[in-house]
């Protein structure tokens, strides 16, 4: 077992340490409350790209399930051939849209897997930022409640 | 259809007189649901959740004074309980048929 | 072969007079034939995976999830409590061996105690011999420690055993049996209505998975739940759905349904724990 | 131990990254029984090192599911020590390293 746990507790001045150092870089996407806990995907998108103009493109590849087994746990997938970024996928009707934001630092592929909330159906949608100009795919997501499962 | 008023009619005579007499007080009304609940359950393995619920609602009901609701929910579980009753009768043999050969 | 199936159930239901006569080996050729033809495209091998055996949609999204199950924690957690030593020194190594790779012998008759015996009953019991509490039957520990223990016993054939020269044992099985098939709860549902019958329908928004298979992948960590459970946690939760008062976790009821229908599914193999929904 | 595990293998010069943390993730709209709110708890910022360089770098809100699952691939190779960690929104923060297999 090599693993090595830092985990202190909040407001300790070593958590304080650790964070500043597991986070050398602030270049790479941080956690923004102006650009995540916004209900506006413009505003979102104005917030992390310094623009929201979007392009939908074929090139942007999105895998999430037409249907959700289960809208607390959905997996997507969002990759693409063009030289990206930064990948971020929002899901239209949460109270923030934006779920996530990835750095693709030179080097590392252009792909993002995760797990996503959704609390109803709702459009979701993957952003590529590539060169400057952002790209889309978007899909639909239908999220079921009821039933022995849900 | 017979078959089951019959049915019916028979086990609410076994499981509550004090029912069927419409007399006794309205916690006597709660106690025998419960009991014919409680029998039942042991005789057969048939148990309701919405009967505990309904009871558990009439006892409510009385301890916040509402006597008339209460005697009301008391035979409504009671009718639950009589369901079951029925269901139990009727699965004993019919779920031979739902085995596939 | 689904209209002789079909014509074959319309014309017992007509004839309730019809015994029972069947024995297991009969009633468990009986039962896998009908799911395999009920779903002509389910290899038999892939009932063990519940419902993502018929439902493509479903298995996509379960197979992501597999990517990196979250029932990995519940292993990790069930190694270290398999191998904790108990206050006399021993552990559960002492009962089930290094890595407690037993599932494949469980439910099993206990010809001298005339029960069917669980691998959850079978650690309790291990703790409880060892002076240890048991653990609670439905969740958490018990749920990790046969996690692991499902876990390292990936692969192993179910093949319930119903000794013949026990009479009793042939009884548990039947009770079983007749649970299953017998309809329950003010909803009036029969495992077998949602789980044979209706396999594969669709109740509200789920899709109800084949009673062929329900037994091999325990413990499950449950999407609803966010938990890790026992096979006899959701025992109770389909009983409730269906407002039935579920029976005691590891009572006769449950235990007994578990030796059926885990019978039913002889030949496939233990495949948990697993991710469902 | 940590809350993070981590599986990276190499193929063809490509570390396929998939990772578990566990965590929370509350939401903020959850509820206690008794009808109060259970703050909002969530992995804000979760970055991955290798080789004395960030490969990967992804900030969370809190629509990312409980117990976050995230996997990514980078150019590298067998025995490289990849470090994951994360911060939530309290300060907290935790890490694991694995080598590249």
């Amino acid at each position: 077992m090599d693993r090595r746990s830092i985990l202190k507790a909040a407001g300790t001045i070593s958590a304080a340490a650790a964070a500043v150092a597991a986070f050398p870089r602030a270049v790479f996407a941080a956690y923004s409350e102006k650009a995540f806990k916004n209900p506006k995907i413009e505003d979102s998108l104005n917030e992390l790209f310094g623009g929201n103009a979007t392009t939908p493109s074929g090139d942007v590849k999105l895998k999430a399930p037409d249907i959700a087994e289960n809208g607390a746990v959905v997996p997507i997938e969002v990759s693409t051939s063009m030289k990206a970024d930064k990948i971020a996928f929002m899901v239209k009707e949460n109270p923030n849209p934006l779920a996530i934001v990835a750095d693709i630092p030179a080097g590392t592929e252009a792909i993002v897997k995760t797990r996503v909330r959704m609390g109803k159906t709702t459009q979701v949608t993957a952003i590529v930022s590539s060169n400057g100009k952002l790209y889309t795919a978007s899909k639909e997501v239908k999220v079921t409640i009821g039933g022995c499962g849900g | 259809m017979k078959f089951l008023a019959k049915g019916l009619a028979f086990g609410m005579l076994l499981a509550s007189p004090l029912v069927i007499a419409g007399s006794g007080s309205t916690a006597d009304h709660i106690k025998a649901a419960t009991d014919a609940y409680k029998q039942l359950s042991k005789d057969t393995g048939y148990q309701w959740t919405v009967t505990v619920i309904k009871i558990k609602e009439a006892q409510k009901a009385l301890d916040a004074g509402d006597d008339k609701s209460a005697r009301k929910l008391a035979h409504e579980a009671m009718d639950l309980v009589e369901a079951t009753r029925q269901q139990a009768k009727i699965e004993a043999d019919t779920w031979k048929m739902r085995v596939p050969k | 072969m689904k209209t002789i199936i079909r014509g074959t159930l319309g014309t017992l239901g007509l004839g309730l007079a019809l015994s029972v006569s069947a024995g297991p080996v009969e009633d468990q050729a009986a039962f896998q034939k009908y799911y395999e033809n009920k779903f002509p495209n389910t290899p038999v091998m892939d009932f063990q995976n519940g419902v993502y055996s018929i439902l493509p949609e479903a298995r996509e999204q379960w197979e992501a999830i597999e990517e990196f199950p979250p029932y990995e924690i519940a292993i990790e957690n069930g190694e270290k409590l398999y191998h904790s030593k108990f206050a006399n020194g021993k552990s559960l190594a002492d009962c089930f061996g290094p890595e407690g790779a037993v599932r494949g012998q469980y439910p099993f008759w206990d010809k001298d105690r005339g029960m069917v015996i669980t691998m959850e009953r079978a650690v309790n019991e291990c703790r409880e011999a060892n002076g240890e509490k048991p653990y609670g039957w439905k969740k958490g520990k018990i749920a990790d420690v046969t996690a692991y223990m499902s876990f390292n016993s990936r692969g192993q054939e179910v093949k319930v055993e119903i000794p013949s020269d026990d009479p009793r044992a042939l009884a548990a099985y039947e009770e079983g049996k007749e649970q299953f098939y017998t309809k329950r709860g003010q909803l009036n549902f029969a495992c077998a209505d949602c789980h044979m019958l209706t396999a594969g329908n669709l109740y509200r928004a789920d899709t109800t998975s084949p009673a062929f298979g329900h037994a091999t992948s325990w413990p499950v960590f449950r999407s609803k739940w966010q938990s890790m459970g026992t096979l006899h946690r959701r025992f109770a939760g389909c009983h409730t759905n269906i407002r039935a008062n579920p029976y005691k976790a590891q009572g006769t009821e449950y235990s007994n349904l578990e030796y059926f229908v885990t019978y039913m599914s002889n030949g496939l193999e233990f495949n948990g724990p697993a991710a469902r929904k | 131990m940590s809350s993070i595990r981590i599986k990276a293998k190499e193929r063809n010069g490509s570390v396929d990254v998939k990772t578990l943390m566990k965590h929370n993730m509350e939401t903020g709209l959850r509820k206690n029984k008794d009808g109060s709110k259970i703050p909002e708890h969530w992995i804000t910022d979760v970055t991955a090192e290798s080789g004395g360089k960030t490969v990967f770098a992804a900030a969370f809100n809190t629509s990312i599911s409980k117990d976050p699952y995230l996997a990514f691939a980078f150019a590298g190779k067998k025995g490289d020590t990849l470090k994951i960690s994360w911060k939530d929104n309290t300060g907290k923060t935790d890490s694991a390293e694995t080598k590249v297999k």
